[in-house]
């Protein structure tokens, strides 16, 4: 098994699935010759050739577009949104075709495209590029939407995505990136969509979060187990849509108390669902109001206020002790 | 030279080849065969008669809101008829005629207006995508199909419609760009049925004509009297030998004009005269196709009348076929959860219930 | 006072701030000489030209785009998306752009821009015009998005849109275009934006709903009242972005229940804000779990079957009592 | 005549001026007057030196990623000096030399990369946009600024620029569309430096020429050498005419070079040659000036030298007074809050209380 860093596993899963199934495609601006800016496709041009790593022209709906017309005849694309920020381009595309040809055509065809996209602050990029919308697709009926948390999930579920029949959006934390390593096996591994995870066992507290988000929770947990004696339950939800709500029931009915933390902003964000579920699952267990601990509701400020805007692990700490204290 | 003239890729031409009187140009006459001339003329015909009817349906509350065919059917036959099975069609809304031409049955088309979901299904075997009602936003999916055609070598093309306001959406920009950087066998037929709606083919563009904007993605562009099957049924020729020789996309305009309502909610009385719509009577497609047909005696008014008579019971028929399924499927209105995921996740099972179960209350 | 449609209560609003204000234009698709696709323009080109009342080419992102040079010049431009199931296409343009002027250039430009669209079911209409969409916008920060519940208060509200120096949302109720007609003052009237309205008292239960769904929410209620004897305070939202959360707090703490009514998607959906804000303001007051009584988490179905989509007056009065028995 | 060609509106010219050596074509020489050839020939160098400071900066980590203009001087300031102040520049992310000469100050473009929203504050009297990172998404915005000086009837006019890659993008084709539609006095200026991050202009269109794209919407387009400065003067200057008399839209394409990276963040070793970039060196746009300059007895050494140092002077002492605004401005976080709307709502400002408390507990 070799440590590897996010972008590299996402490579790794990439590499795997398009030799095994030369239906897989992968799509976008940079993604060839230049592997992409990040990377993440570094060397698949060379070794699968320019038909099957594409890049595309500059234009973001023709890519999903286009995409989706090749997954209604049989391909498998792999589409990559240069950041997160920029998909909006292609909203329309995303929201009024890949995610209802198979619904539109009672099944007759089906759309197994995968569209990645980096996602969140924390690296100093510039505007649009640290945005954390994730509310836009899991809102959508006919797309899921998976976020990894670290290199290894990000592989198992990457492979997951690219051999769903339906349409996955894919966000991929910048920040994570790079700034840790996992081991990730060579032999394929693959991880359900639709599925969280325990990160970390505690009867105290649960606190849900996902994506780059995770380790700075982890962080807090761990100073909340050093400095308060408080044993927090992460919960690291991995995708979004479908929710994964009963194992985030489950821990609440055993903490009573609850605090969520994301990057995106908090009014009408994924922490508001997460409660919302909560109210549906596990009503007459909470013992303090849910905490969202979140990103606020402005645009993003440039990077050198980024880190202020970010859930840190101080905030998160001090959403934990007002959650324990209610 | 330091001013001098680009040289483009390609000129832009106008075709036309029958003459309002059904008088075609000899040396451009297309080889059609007998048969495929009539089953040309059967599917023009048909295609309007049904939308005739559906109108009348829809006046009468049994139909909602719907884009007629009326006036297009040379445009859409003409290009459609150059397909294979193994080509792909890619509609907007108003390709009633293509889509019957490929093997829609009215019924569908019937259930698809009169509001069931079940309209949208397409049979097995039928190469073509559903209805698509964002403007423009089909016309990627065209490239992409043609680019995994492409991939297999197979020699088919995707044919994909659109109006002449969807050339104004940015998404036809992308995708005919697109379709140039890879070449793919693409075929772009454009409706300029003069209307978007109520704004004129003038208030769209500033361009002289649509096929000009070819010129942008560096590929063929032509425009042809889209009244004229006979143009239309050439141009598209070229395009799809081009297409399958792998020399990739082209666009071709058809001019034509919607003789009806844009969709049943329109008023076209707000927006153009009386006498244009007369003017362009004048040069109804199926009129003139029949002129022609005459003239070379494969067709005469007994012809006509016995094909009015089994469409007129085809079409009746049609509708008794559709009323009866929409009378079974009134019943199960939880098939909206139904293919919305290749499974289906647990919440959506259980919103699924809860409305079969409140439907079963309020039955019993 | 005559007694109008919101319809025609909208024209009025746009006649009189357009004789009242060079500055306002209209533009959109068949917004000119046909006076739009449901009449809401109507008369507006023959009095104002066609260089105030725009008639544009087909592209829903350049007349945003378009617009936001507009409004940045001192103009003030009132957009109509055909249906909100089309904007999509302009959703770069509102976020990224409209949405970011006055905060990217630190108070230099504002866009005083409306962009208006009917939203939502129950008319019978095609794929894609029946959608209820808030969510993306009421999350974008830097929009506020505004959903009116009959003629007088659209009217009212538009024009505080239409003066408002910020980019409104504005979602006009396909259902209730037409459905009931109120007095609606000729003199000028405007209501604030970002503040609900009681639309009845009660002390037995809160139901909280908006747009078009006010109407079967006041019917639920007169079924509750005649049938239960349940007196049901309903608040109509009006705005959901910024979101008027303290009226739905003092109201739960007077009551201890509440019931959300909403036509979009229930997953993170509106309603979960709402519960979230309940939540965080009113936490010990809940007697039971908030019900969701909203649209499914699917594509609105052709129209054969829309009404099992939309909450129906049962459906509401059947939360209601899930609420008050538990 | 049934199959004939389609005049087109307009044709598309290829203009140059000067030549490598920097010696002009007499008849197509502009007439610009000494100080403001000598203004262009400052602001040509004085962009790309402090571009190659910031490049510096940039490395040692005192900046963010940043856009270096450097080798499209000619491109930006042979088309912003046909604008007067009343007249919009709607830029992209790369448009720093047009910038600076609209008034932009240094300090506020250090701000801007060093990541403080601060930096992208608009001095008062510059009719000037922000900086537009979504590509082609600031094109439209230009013909709406277009509009309503039309509407002004002042004979003011928006120009706006956009790279190779961005003609790719649906904004691009709308908001050209709309130009022609509404004859807006928009100057849309392509700046094809042949790469759009990695992808070369040859996979980005199969149209032999972006000034092409001009006749899909029925306006005026050309080609430039868009290292020649005189060449793209003359071009703007035509357009600009046009723009003021009301004739509506053009597109430039000026053809240039981008000699540095894409931004800081890219490695253009991964995508071409080293051989490619000299020969693009050669064709410097600063040298060919000079040597035009110089020819016409305008410029030596040493006036070029006491422009270098004086930039040089300019340069630090912009980066010490945005270093100072840099202190001053850490503090405060919060304004991450204002401006988001005219008016803060209540639920903004207690968020933004919130952070500021924080922000006094963290600090005491
Ligand atoms: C993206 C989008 N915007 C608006 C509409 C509403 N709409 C339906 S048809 C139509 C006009 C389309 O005109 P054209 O492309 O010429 O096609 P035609 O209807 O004439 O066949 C409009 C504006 C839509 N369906 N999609
Ligand atoms: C909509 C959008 N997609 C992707 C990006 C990422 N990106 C930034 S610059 C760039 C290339 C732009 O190329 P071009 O238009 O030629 O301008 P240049 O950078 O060469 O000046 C890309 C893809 C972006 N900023 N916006
Ligand atoms: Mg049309
Ligand atoms: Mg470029």
């Amino acid at each position: 098994m070799a440590e590897l860093t996010m972008v590299e596993a996402i490579n790794l899963a990439l590499r795997q699935e398009m030799e095994k199934d030369e239906s897989v495609h992968v799509m976008g601006c940079d993604v060839g010759v230049n592997g992409g800016v990040f990377r993440v496709t570094d060397g698949l041009c060379d070794r699968f050739g320019e038909d099957r790593v594409m890049d595309t022209p500059l234009a973001e709906s023709a890519i999903v577009g286009m995409a989706t017309g090749m997954a209604v005849k049989g391909l498998k694309p792999v589409c990559e949104m240069q950041f997160s920020g920029f998909s909006y381009f292609a909203f329309h595309q995303l929201e009024s075709q890949a995610a209802r040809m198979r619904w539109r055509t009672r099944g007759r065809y089906q759309v197994p495209m995968v569209v990645r996209m980096p996602y969140g602050g924390g690296v100093r990029a510039l505007e649009h590029h640290s945005e954390s919308r994730e509310v836009y697709y899991a809102h959508t009926p006919g797309l899921k939407m998976v976020i990894p948390s670290g290199p290894r999930n990000a592989r198992a579920l990457l492979v997951s995505a690219i051999r769903d029949p339906d349409p996955v959006v894919f966000f991929e934390g910048k920040l994570i990136y790079r700034s840790f390593r996992e081991e990730v096996p060579e032999k394929e591994e693959t991880l359900p969509i639709g599925e969280s995870r325990i990160a970390r066992d505690g009867d105290d507290l649960t606190v849900v979060t996902y994506g780059a988000m995770t380790q700075r929770v982890l962080e807090a947990a761990d100073v909340l187990s050093g400095e308060d004696g408080v044993e927090v339950e992460v919960i690291d939800l991995l995708t979004l849509s479908p929710l994964d709500d009963a194992p985030v029931a489950e821990s609440v009915r055993k903490t009573g108390r609850l605090v969520i933390v994301h990057e995106a902003h908090r009014s009408f964000g994924p922490g508001a669902e997460l409660i919302a579920r909560i109210n549906e699952k596990a009503f007459y267990y909470l013992e303090a109001p849910v905490q969202r601990v979140t990103g606020y509701d402005t645009i993003v400020p440039y990077f050198a206020r980024e880190q202020a805007y970010l859930p840190s692990v101080e905030r998160i700490v001090a959403g934990a002790r007002t959650a324990l204290e209610f | 030279m330091p001013r001098k003239e680009i040289g483009l890729e390609s000129t832009i031409d106008y075709l036309s080849i029958l003459d309002t009187k059904g008088k075609p140009d000899k040396d451009l006459e297309p080889r059609i065969g007998k048969e495929l001339l009539l089953d040309m003329h059967r599917a023009m015909v048909r295609a309007r008669r049904f939308d005739e009817h559906q109108l009348r349906w829809q006046r009468q509350g049994r139909l909602g809101t719907f884009a007629p065919v009326i006036g297009q059917e040379a445009s859409q036959i003409g290009t459609v008829a150059v397909l294979d099975d193994q080509d792909w069609m890619v509609p907007a809304y108003r390709q009633s005629a293509a889509a019957l031409w490929r093997g829609t049955p009215l019924a569908g088309l019937l259930l698809y207006n009169a509001g069931y979901n079940e309209g949208g299904e397409i049979p097995e075997g039928q190469n073509d995508l559903p209805i698509a009602i964002p403007v423009a936003s089909q016309i990627p999916h065209a490239v992409g199909i043609g680019y995994a055609l492409k991939q297999e070598g197979s020699g088919h093309l995707a044919m994909t419609y659109f109006g002449d306001g969807a050339t104004s959406e940015g998404d036809f920009h992308e995708a005919m760009n697109f379709a140039g950087v890879f070449n793919t066998p693409t075929i772009f037929v454009c409706e300029n049925n003069q209307y978007a709606i109520s704004v004129p083919r003038e208030k769209q563009t500033r361009a002289g004509t649509l096929a000009q904007k070819a010129i942008a993605y560096g590929i063929p562009g032509i425009q042809v009297d889209g009244n004229d099957i006979l143009a239309v049924y050439s141009a598209a020729s070229e395009a799809a030998e081009r297409a399958r020789k792998g020399d990739g996309p082209t666009l071709i305009e058809c001019v034509t004009y919607r003789m009806a309502v844009h969709t049943t909610a329109d008023d076209p009385g707000k927006y153009r005269t009386q006498k244009e719509e007369e003017q362009w009577q004048k040069k109804d497609p199926i009129e003139r196709f029949r002129k022609y047909l005459t003239a070379r005696k494969l067709l005469n008014k007994k012809k006509i009348e016995s094909l009015e008579e089994e469409l007129e019971k085809e079409v009746k028929s049609a509708w008794d076929e559709a009323e009866q399924r929409m009378a079974e499927l009134d019943r199960h209105p939880e098939v909206m959860f139904d293919h919305l995921y290749g499974e289906m996740p647990a919440y959506l099972g259980t919103q699924r219930k809860a409305m079969t179960d409140e439907d079963d209350d309020a039955n019993g």
